[in-house]
This record gives C-alpha cells, structure tokens and sequence, in this order.
C-alpha cells in the first residue's frame, strides 16, 4: 500500500488502515452520528444473508417453469421480488439472457455496480481495475483468459451498468439436466455464470 | 471528470486475478469499512453522485493503490469533512497519523437544476450520438462512448442525474435508456458490443434516426 | 496503448508543484540512472520508440507513483532483460529484492512495415480528422485528439513511425504535420487552441477540406 | 513510494530506488554493455553545459538582431545551430513567438519530451501528471495558477510535443528594455518564459 497526500515528490505516508477505519469509526460513534449495533446487523445481513445462492434459486425456477422466465425476462425486478430478494442495488433488475447465438457479461467501468440482493457483494476482480478497464475493449480475449471460451458463432454482448439497472445473466441449463428437481438445478448454479464470465 | 475511475477501455492493467473461495471480507477492517459507509448514509451524509464522486477525486495513485473498501472509507471520511461533521484535525488525531481525504469538488455547482423530464426523447431502434464534453465534476457518462454514436435498445426508469445531484441541493430527473455501441464504433476495429446504460442529457439525435 | 501515460486532458491530479531553485537532478540515484540509460542507447538495447513503449508498459500505480529517473530506470532495465543481454533473477540478486519490471509488450508484431511515404498527403490549411482507433501497443497518437478535426498548420520531416519502429525489426517513414485543434472540438466548450504533432497514417482527410 | 509488482491484492514491495539503480550498473559495467567513464562525462555535460542560459542566448540575439529573429522563426534548427547549441532532443526546433495577441505554451503530455540543447533536462513539474494532464485541457487556468495571468484577448497556443519537434517559446521583450545591450537582454530571459508559463 502507498497511499499518500499531496505530490509524490514529497510524500506523506499514510497510516495503517486499520488505525483509520478505528479512527473514523470511534468518531462517529462519540459524536452520535452512527450507531454501530444497528448497523452490525445490517452488514452481518449483507454478509450472510445476500449471495449467489439468491441468484441461483432465480435461475432454477426460470429453468423449471418458462411462465416465471417469460416474467422474469419482461421485468426482473418484479419476478425476482416474488422469491423474495430486494433491496439497495436491486430496485431495477434485468435479466439477460443466454442462448446459443448470444453471450451476456456485466462489468461497471465506473465504480463497482453490482445486483446485491441477488449476488452478495462483489469478489475483489469484479472491482479490480483489469475487469472493469478490459471486459468493454476485448470481452472475447478476456473471456479466454478467465477460462470462459465462447464460440465463435456467438456474440458477447457487455452490459456496463453504468446507471440505475443493475444486471443478472440468465444462464443456459446445461446439456443432460432435464430430469433434475429445482434444488439440483439450482444447486448447479455458480456466481461467475450469473455474471457472465463463466457458462455451465 | 476524466478521472483514472473511468477505466472502461483502458490498457496496461494485466490480468484478471481471481481468488478461489474469496470471503466477502478478507479483513476486520473491510467490515468495519461497510458499517461505517452504510451508518453515514442513514445520517444522510451523502446522495449516491456526491458518494461516488468523493471517490472519483480520490488522489490517483491512491485510487489504484487500493481496494474497495478503502475506496467507501476515503469517500465517507472526505464527504463527512465537507459537511461538517467532522474535521480532519479530529482526525488525524484520533489516527494518530495521516488520513489522506480525496481531492476538492471542482464540479460546477448548479443552483437551478431545471425541470423534470419523464417522457422519454427517444425510442427503442434510435440512433443516437453520445455528447462530446468533459465536466470537470460528476458524471455517469463514461469516456470512452463519448462522441460516439449508438442505439436505443431499452428504455429504463426516469431517475435523478448523478451530474446534477452531486452538485446541487437540488435535483432533476430524466429518463435512462440502455443504449448499444458497435466495436468497430467504439474501437475502430471489428468486436462484440457493449451496452451502457445513459441519461437522456447525455444523448443527442443523429441524422440517421 | 491507451494507458495512464497518456495524460493529457485528465483530470484529478490537483496542482502543479513547482520547486524554485530546482537541481537537474535531484539525487546520486538520478544520475546513475541518467547514465545508464544513455549507456543503454549506445548498447543498441532500444530505439525511441521501444524505449517509450517500455516505459508506457510500467504497472499504473507504479508509473504514477514513481519520478521521471525511476521511469527511465524501469523502462531500461526492462528492455535489456527482454533483449536477452541480462535476466531479471541476475537484477534481483544483485538488488537483494524485488525489481520491478514494466508488463509484457502487447502491440501487435509488424513484419513487413511498407514502404516509406515521403510526399505529404495534406497542405497547410487543410482539414483532417484523427483516426478512431485503439492500439494495444505504441503510438505517438493522444486518445484526447482521436475521432477529432483539426487543421494542418505545419509539414515537418518525414519522420519514423513510432508505432512501427516499437513493434518491428524494421520500420517506415511518413511526413509529420503540427495539427490545430479548437478547444470546443476537443472539450465542447470554448478555450484556447492546442497544436499536436501527429505522423501522417494517423489522419484522414474529411469532406470539408 | 508504493511500486509494486503484480496486483494491488498482493503486494511485493519494491526495493529501494538506490537499490535498483546500483545493480543495474553493477551489473551493465561487470558484462562490458556499458562504460561509465564515457558516460560519466556525456551526462555531466548535459548537467552543466545544457540549460536555458543557452535559450536565453539564443532569446537574446533576436531580440536585438531582427535578421537573425526572421531566421530564427523561419528554421529554428539551423538559426539554433549558428549559437552552438545542437544535438539530442535538438534535432528540430520550432520556435513560436508570443506577441500582443498570440501566448505560446510547450507541453509534452505522452511523455516529457524537451528541447535539451537550449533548455537542458526539464525540471520535475514539466513532467509531472497535474502540468501534462490539465495545460492542453484547461491552459488559461492552469497559467494562471502558475502566477501567469494572459489577457482575456490573447489567444493562448498550446504546442503538445508529440512527434520530433521540441519547441522553444520567444517570449516578448520586456517594455522599458530597448537601450540594453545583448548581454543584459540575454540575463533578463528565464527558463519559464521560454516553455510559456511566464511573461516577462
């Protein structure tokens, strides 16, 4: 870490950021302006409550009943909220979808957007600067070199959510799975493929 | 503000690395880092242009030299400083060193943000261009489809321009569409296309509607 | 390449430092550093334009965090391992730590450059356009000009093509031109002119001549 | 400083600078790449025999010699030349003259790119991020912020050094200054006024 102030030509080091983050919150806490235990449950929520195995359960039901993937498609936010799953950075879902002739991958080139209620918080490579710089100039290379080879004959189509929507990509049921129940459907579904850098 | 947080487009990064088993948390800090950022949202310390922006004017290398959450805590710290609410001094003291904050606003304050705008200019199938200009404050219009143009594919929800909110007390609202770009317009060179989602004052009419 | 070398129209890095009374170099480091890479040209270790690539391919951060000598010191020693002539376990031995290079060269090989041009294809006075395009390697072409109308004002020499010379066993001559541009053509909005001096492949002509 | 290699997630601090610039040479002058005697003795040239007390000469003599002026912006390579002053980063020179209407200002925004035969090596600013990034972008604030105010009806030339030329400003002969002999003109120019973020 190097953090500093001002020029580089007379740097400042910064201090640790444990000792900042104690810092600020101490302050905060003194001066009344958060309340931390309301606020632990809050994040423990996020934590623990929010995550892929949201977004999985959407993408078996679409899987298992095409009246709920026809909803879902149309408007996600309300197909979506009927399993339950709402809230900060989810109030403008949209599902896109996989096919044969079209492959979805989202990115935020701009800070780190991203479907919480459905996927949880971001893994650090989704905000790392790499992704978000490259997934828009050569999502087809990028895509290779995460292990996602898309054919060819397939367009990629990058969504950058750069403003109120926030995406979730509908993967295709993979081959020889008709026969399985929701649950094992769901159970197949992994976070990189709702996000579009992994096919299942 | 053509800052380096406008990253789509950009080269000489490397490679992608993804951690196997990542926790959402990999420090007491970070968690730490998320109360604090949600905590001063409930005290209304910011909208989310004027949060986003604190960010953008972080210094450079130290936006690249850090993560997220470190990202949320110099964005929080710099916004609550700015506001009032606390001082720097206070700070720096509790820390027992230096708290680098981000950079002053040089967006252009806007007193009167205009009216509303909800019926949408545009419909799915139109060709638009994307507006050649470079605000030295708060936008959601990334560089590079700047000047370009592009088409409506979706027509999203009306909702309050980050340009104008991180700027004003006030705000205005305008329609949002998803707009999508060639490779060959955005690259010069043949590709997949990418979408991106604008507000309706970035966009202009072409003469190939 | 587009990458954070290519500075000029960003925004965020605050003001300029000037320090009155300035060395030429500030430190003994400096120096060595200075002479190494003189030494390093007249070793054959790079032309200009794989001199400026390898220092373009530095890390970001690492480039921003770091003074002109260091880039210099980085760049160098970067070439000289890709050239074979030392290896970087030999570096980090003698360093007793971590030397860090610049990433690898991503530009694109040109095996057969063409032949040189050495008419100039524009007059002074005339309009052109700068290209649309996004080279993973060297280019001596701002991201801030391209896809912009400028006016020729200058015809200078026929010069080498970075582009080609970087990427290259051999390389091509064309004529270089000083091109004006408006500022409300770059920034959209009114300013002062600013004059780039580009190779003659990076323009086009455009109907308004 | 903060250089590291890889990504931020794991970082491998660097070795200190004096370090790295150590073994380079160490191990250049133990494989015969380089020759340090020779070298020394370049570098200490452009240490001490290069800087703006050459452009200043040069500066000078148009100022009293209005043939050699008209030379000077005609072909400023050779006009240079006829002074002494030649070589790297000298071998096309553009000079461009400040007049009542016209201020002209140098920048390298790629790089740092730098007449050495009339200027010497650029000091650290010119070749920092904030003058490279802002004077094509904003070239009337960022002078003034410099402590050079243009009037509002002069049109401020910003001259971005990308290709082989390096320019040289001609910066307008102070008012009051006409009974001074060459030598006195010639102490009167700076550095500054030459790369345009001053007026005399």
């Amino acid at each position: 870490m190097s953090a500093e102030t001002g020029t580089h030509h007379h740097p400042r080091p910064t201090s640790p950021i444990e000792d900042r983050v104690a810092a600020l919150e101490a302050l905060l806490v003194d001066k009344g302006i958060i309340d931390t235990d309301a606020l632990d449950g809050i994040v423990e929520h996020y934590e623990h409550e929010l995550g892929p195995m949201n977004g999985a359960k959407v993408v078996g039901r679409a899987w298992v009943d095409p009246d709920y993937k026809r909803r879902l498609l149309a408007d996600g936010t309300t197909a979506i909220s009927e399993l339950g799953f709402a809230g900060p950075e989810g109030d403008h879902l949209v599902v896109v979808e996989n096919t044969p002739s079209v492959h979805n991958v989202i990115v935020c080139t701009l800070c780190s957007c991203y479907p919480w209620p459905v996927l949880g918080l971001p893994p650090r490579w989704y905000k790392s600067p790499p992704y978000r710089s490259r997934m828009v100039r050569e999502p087809r290379a990028l895509l290779r070199e995460m292990g996602c080879e898309i054919d060819d004959g397939t367009e990629i189509r990058v969504w950058d959510s750069s403003a109120e929507v926030r995406y979730l990509v509908l993967p295709m049921q993979p081959d020889g799975t008709d026969g399985l129940t929701e649950d094992e459907l769901t159970a197949l579904v992994t976070r990189d493929s709702m996000i579009g850098v992994a096919v299942l | 503000m053509d800052g380096v947080h406008d990253l789509g487009g950009m080269q000489g990064f490397g490679a992608v690395v993804v951690e196997p088993g990542e926790p959402v948390f990999h420090e007491q800090w970070e968690r730490r880092a998320a109360v604090i950022t949600f905590g001063s949202f409930l005290a209304g310390a910011s909208n989310g242009g004027q949060f986003r922006h604190s960010i953008e004017r972080m210094d450079p290398s130290h936006y690249l030299d850090s993560t997220y959450y470190e990202h949320w805590l110099t964005g929080v710290a710099t916004r609550l400083v700015e506001a009032g609410l606390i001082t720097r001094d206070d700070l720096e003291e509790r820390t027992g060193g230096p708290f680098p904050l981000s950079r002053p606003d040089r967006g252009m304050r806007v007193d009167d943000p205009g009216a509303d705008v909800t019926e949408a200019r545009f419909a799915v199938g139109d060709q638009v261009r994307v507006r050649n200009w470079h605000p030295p404050g708060h936008t959601r219009c990334p560089r590079y489809v700047r000047g370009h143009k592009g088409t409506i594919v979706r027509i999203d929800i009306v909702a309050s321009v980050p340009d104008i909110e991180a700027h004003s007390p006030s705000s205005r609202n305008e329609p949002t569409y998803s707009v999508r770009f060639e490779a060959a317009e955005l690259w010069g060179e043949p590709g997949d296309p990418v979408h991106v989602d604008l507000w309706d004052n970035y966009l202009e009419p072409t003469d190939e509607r």
